[in-house]
């Protein structure tokens, strides 16, 4: 993921600041917001709220088959975001970019239509053992409607993929290898790369979980290599109400459709229909339109900072992090260190439950979340309930990580 | 924080006043909460009227949710069971005396849901024992 | 129904108007927007697209178990918002209200979630030959999976639902009755207290598609008795990307979950799960936050204005649109007469095709819908491939309807 | 609107001057728009060199897909199979000098489709044909 040679653009976090409106807000009188919480969501560039209000008070129509002028701007602009966000990861196609919820939604749509369709009991899923749920419970349940295995590729106590454990699971020829590009939790940067290549090696088809990847690093799907590819438009300064999953034109042309209804069919009668075209095929009903929009103008955001700045920026934004955290006694960081890591800090504190840490940090208008953050069988293999999860991204600055080690401070001396 | 983190509940928290377990004992009932790992663990003893004579707690997790419970079984010492299984959410939030948002409130409400699931004998302590 | 004694209140349509900021729009220099498309998707106040605003200049967070000032903030909001949406529609309580993404997802969570766990081979489900597709293709893949049997009540030429026709149906003890409150083509409006209590008098289950119902007419579930209600946000004022699926709760509690992943889940293991309460147990991963802000603002939107003087005042307006379009020689309109009928209007003419219909009246900005409505079924049985529809909601004035008749004249001129 | 509906078209949908099915024929398909119904049928008597000699069309539809399909059907006269293979979206958007919208594109390239299924001998008219 590292480019060798780091570019040398810098980002100006001052005036990326400054184009988000929130990040002027006071969470009380005289306490100004610090916002350590991206990963579970990110703020929005008013670039991206005055694209969806655009649209609104401008060109709202439903897409698709309309003739009057705003059903096409409606539907133009709709397909316009399809192609952006299909150059932003490096899509053969825009029809490979199909718009769903999130990101749980479009691994979902992956298990109840490839899996479905293509798995059979006793086949042997492989996944790892630091999976949000949302990777975990679609392959649960459909490992229960069709007696399939779930074999899990180890975390070693670093907080990495044990790759040793996964040469000796593809001994066993899983279908499927699924697995997070970047936990959001550990922050750990899995090599998705090698995991992938290995996977076709045996011939898996491939999933990746890109909710936290896609925002934060440069993701290109030709050089990865995935079959498919998950993301979250809320994490990636787009709205709510949108995600995407990315899937190879061969996969998604021989796959069965998920959600049935207007606009994912070519011909309905009573009692039969034949299905659309890639992408519309599944896309059923009325879209998210506005939200595409708004996702297209995230992409576009990010794009124009460029994914190698803003890696870089977390990178050493990270790496602060960390050495800060790594001075208060008693704090302890999970995950690998800086360079195997995202911008992403979960930790405990001897002294204080997660929820008091994160409760007392409020006081200071720090937002940090705590507890299993959906990932409660990594939680229970590191034998601890709940974390407290500061995490970054490019409206960031080292003087807010300062305000969270002062407001750490300020927790050990109320429960220490 | 002076207002959530009043005195008392650090202190309560710090330095708990009924934390043990009892056995044997007439009512015992333990359980979880799921989203931040808090356990609970309340034991009472009644006399031949049904009235409390002695309750401990057990457990571990956040200051609330140990505080809420060290505040709750104080309270019960001398009630009756059917006093005991009328506690409700209010009850819990005037002992501790601060607004609490949901998710913490679910931190305060957890030794009290155990508590009346163990009262009313039942197999779950569920939501609505607290409602 | 119509009330029996219609409230005296009347809806101010300039002030109504003025709420919308798109309707100052001129399509073309000089040509202002004359909008007739609201079945397709309404357009919004300033109020909901102001309330997604403020949503992310000041809130945004991700909800549920967060501690942190905003994401409790968000959670409230998220949560108000189904609280208001639950009254509107009459819902026991609010975890009756799921939140989705279109009507679409809604039926189909129900076709996947309750069909495949209560229905079996040879079974019935009757639905009514003006379905939307998507009231329809859903049932046709559960059918196909389950080898179910579909059944429909046919449409009468007037545009009304047979219902000795339907009555006879239930001699086959359908499981499953489901059918449009309101067609988006015929703009019939279908007795659904009396389907419903014929349904239930033999054990059926019934599903209504609310989709053109709700934004248009008073709709309570306790009155309809319906057991499953779908509808879309974006039809009734608010953003697209939310929907909700009305359930009652025993239903709701007894059926499995749908999309697996976060927050729908109670506590997760690496090979099992337990799921979560009402309603969060059908919404998985991160839902669409702002836009059910969007949607609550909406109903406030127009609870403020009140359903019985929407309803009236749609009533009025499709009276006279039927009135002026019967004096146009040649124009077909399609469905029953004013009384048993919502504001929609589709027709044809002999002279030209839907498609030339609204090609020509967006030349004058006027913006009507051509094509099958998603309603092929419907069209065949009336043998006409495509209609062109023009559909009313509460910004529409008398003057767009002469507007539109002039339109229809001039298309006459050209194609003559 | 002038600008869509030209003259050219208005006329050529009102007049028609290739409509007709050729019976026998060397080329003949059809297929329909399934969004609107629009239906085409295209029917090419070609000579031994391969060359268009007589071509016709018929269906029903908007204006602008039967008058494209009139224009196209004149414009392969005296064209040879492989110059008809090689028609592209372009040709037929010249031919009707105007600009369109992602729906009426699909009527206006209904016949190109129609045409070129046919003239490459397919099973099956799809959207490439005329990408
Ligand atoms: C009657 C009816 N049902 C269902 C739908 C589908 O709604 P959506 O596209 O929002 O899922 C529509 C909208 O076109 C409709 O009119
Ligand atoms: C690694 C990972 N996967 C999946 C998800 C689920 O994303 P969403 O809730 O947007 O579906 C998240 C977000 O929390 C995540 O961090």
């Amino acid at each position: 993921m590292k480019p060798t040679h780091p570019p040398k653009i810098v980002l100006d976090v001052q005036k990326i600041r400054a184009d988000f409106p929130v990040l002027e807000r006071e969470v009380r009188p005289g306490v100004p917001l610090i916002y350590l919480d991206s990963t579970a969501t990110s703020q929005k560039p008013r670039q991206v709220l005055e694209a969806m209000d655009r649209f609104y008070r401008r060109t709202n129509a439903n897409i698709h088959r309309g003739i009057h002028t705003l059903a096409e701007e409606a539907t133009a602009g709709y397909e316009a975001a399809r192609e952006r966000i299909a150059r932003f990861i490096g899509a053969a196609a825009a029809h490979e970019v199909i718009f769903v919820r999130n990101t749980t939604e479009a691994i979902n749509l992956v298990a109840y239509s490839w899996g479905r369709a293509n798995l059979n009991a006793g086949d042997v899923i492989v996944l790892t053992e630091m999976e949000h749920h949302s990777n975990l419970v679609p392959w649960q349940m459909l490992a229960a409607e069709l007696d399939l295995r779930l074999e899990f590729i180890p975390v070693t106590p670093e907080g990495l993929l044990d790759l040793d454990a996964y040469h000796r699971l593809l001994d066993l020829h899983p279908k499927l290898v699924t697995f997070t590009h970047m936990s959001n939790v550990l922050g750990t940067i899995n090599p998705a790369q090698e995991i992938i290549a290995a996977a076709h090696a045996v011939g898996a088809v491939t999933l990746v979980d890109g909710a936290q990847s896609v925002p934060h690093l440069p993701v290109d799907v030709q050089t990865l290599g995935a079959d498919f590819l998950a993301f979250s438009g809320h994490k990636m300064l787009g709205p709510s109400g949108i995600g995407v999953l990315y899937g190879r034109g061969e996969l998604l042309e021989a796959m069965p459709p998920f959600l049935g209804g207007g606009d994912m069919i070519k011909r309905v009668e009573l009692r039969s229909f034949s299905v659309n075209a890639l992408p519309y095929k599944f896309e059923a009903g009325t879209p998210a339109i506005a939200e595409a929009v708004g996702l297209g103008a995230a992409v576009e955001y990010l794009a124009a900072i460029g994914m190698e700045a803003v890696e870089q920026y977390e990178h050493e934004m990270i790496a602060y992090v960390l050495e800060r955290l790594e001075e208060i006694p008693g704090v302890r960081v999970f995950g690998p260190e800086a360079q195997h890591k995202g911008a992403v800090a979960a930790f405990t504190l001897p002294e204080a439950h997660a929820h008091d840490i994160s409760q007392v940090l409020d006081d200071f208008g720090i937002a940090v979340r705590a507890g299993h953050h959906c990932a409660m069988p990594l939680h229970t293999k590191f034998g601890i309930p709940a974390t407290a999860r500061a995490s970054f991204y490019i409206y960031n600055t080292r003087q807010e990580v300062d305000r969270l080690v002062e407001g750490i401070y300020k927790v050990k001396e109320i429960f220490g | 924080m002076d207002d959530l983190y009043r005195e008392l509940i650090i202190d309560r928290y710090k330095n708990p006043q009924f934390r043990g377990e009892l056995n044997p004992n007439d009512i015992t009932f333990e359980d979880d909460n799921p989203y931040c790992g808090d356990h609970i663990r309340v034991d009472v003893r009644l006399d031949e009227n049904g009235v409390v004579t002695e309750a401990a707690y057990s457990g571990e997790g956040c200051s609330i949710s140990q505080a809420a419970a060290d505040l709750l079984i104080e309270y019960i010492h001398g009630k009756t069971l059917d006093e005991v299984k009328a506690l409700t959410k209010e009850d819990v939030l005037d002992l501790l005396g601060i607004e609490l948002g949901p998710v913490r409130l679910k931190c305060a409400l957890l030794s009290l849901k155990v508590l009346k699931a163990g009262a009313y004998g039942l197999g779950e302590a569920t939501d609505d024992l607290v409602a």
